[in-house]
């Protein structure tokens, strides 16, 4: 069942209890959870919708790639990343990050990581559509950005 | 034959997601000449990172017939 | 319906999503959830379940206080947390803090500070049943702890 | 009449949650002292927060009747 995959582009409405179910375990005393959702201004631009498109083979596989990560720092942690694309509207979710550890302090820390990574090496895009226009929304990190519009070398082994 | 795919802002300005190119090997960097003569309102391909078969590449490696090249805008998702 | 309050001790199993659908806002673009589940291992002690206890009326304006004081540094921030009492079994969801805020690193940093002050104020105490034997839980603060076994006169206006 | 509510481990020493106190008004401190009277073993109130009215509170403060006080022994919910 392609829903049991901890790391999934779909285009079905994401259930937050499931990503969660993914990542539950005995061992685990902390959940965290980051829920992306479409916000209707963004620097005072109404949004209607959104349009998000992903190279999706690539996309689950760098997904994946961010849960290896994760167990790098933090090998008892359990990560599971659904992002969903086609058309969403406001209030809609876009992704859901779960991520389980022994202790909350690690689960903070890797959920953040994961949310930053997705926006550096996940082949995702998402289109705004506003009332007078729509575009194909580029780089949007908030505190890292590419002075050369590209991911850098590091980022991307 | 080597299979180029194309995203987001890059799909809508050449009008297709997929071109294909007759070539044994051929380096990225003269796939995006290829494509930038193909397709000159391109332009924005040079702010997209390659990728062969998934994975990030350079732009010095050579596809090979039977990959899949793709251009990879930046990135927006989450 | 006592289940639309946003700051609620509960006898009932918490639902993730009713947690998160309080926050749900057009203008929030990320909400953080922090899920505390029972984990059955702690420091090699094999735990068989929880029993949480509550001072109700006190631990529901304790945690309405948690959400003022995020709505200080975030004012965007919307705040919902729902803390289960009574017998819990391992895996079992003893709390639900979710933070909606219209950029990412706000609902972390408030989503955060909720799991903390939690440990600090609010009057929620759980004993842990092992094969041989059981003890309340005293301050299980992981960075903050009380020399004095009390939290500090600033923690408590 | 003041209302004296145990929690926890307090009420498990004391063997009961709640304690009516017949006094118009009352120091916590005495409070604690009274209570000590009452259930000698309740040697762990001393590091519980007093509480009055669902507010934490100072040992030097006055409960009056009508008034809830709470002792709070160290916290441990999440």
């Amino acid at each position: 069942m392609a829903e049991q995959k901890n790391f999934l582009i779909t285009e079905e409405v994401i259930n937050i209890q499931e990503v969660v179910d993914k990542v539950t375990d005995r061992n685990a005393g902390a959940i965290n959870t980051f829920i992306g959702t479409v916000r209707e201004l963004t620097k005072g631009k109404k949004t209607l919708y959104l349009k998000y498109d992903a190279y999706v083979p690539m996309a689950e596989k760098k997904l994946a790639q961010i849960g290896d990560e994760i167990q790098i720092d933090f090998p008892e942690a359990k990560v599971a990343i659904t992002h969903r694309i086609g058309e969403l509207g406001i209030t809609d979710i876009a992704v859901v990050i779960a991520v389980s550890t022994p202790h909350r302090a690690d689960a903070f820390t890797a959920s953040r990581y994961a949310i930053e990574r997705i926006k550096e090496i996940v082949p995702i895009w998402k289109k705004e559509h506003w009332e007078d226009g729509e575009e194909w929304i580029g780089d949007q990190l908030e505190k890292k950005p590419y002075p050369s519009g590209k991911p850098e070398k590091e980022d991307l082994q | 034959m080597i299979k180029v795919l194309l995203f987001a802002e890059l799909e809508e300005k050449a009008g297709q997601r997929e071109v294909e190119i007759s070539a044994e090997e051929m380096k990225i960097s003269d796939i995006r000449i290829y494509l930038l003569n193909k397709f000159p309102q391109l332009t924005v391909i040079n702010t997209a990172m390659p990728a062969i078969n998934e994975e990030y590449a350079e732009d010095e490696v050579k596809a090979k017939a039977g990959d899949n090249v793709a251009f990879i805008p930046p990135v927006s998702g989450g």
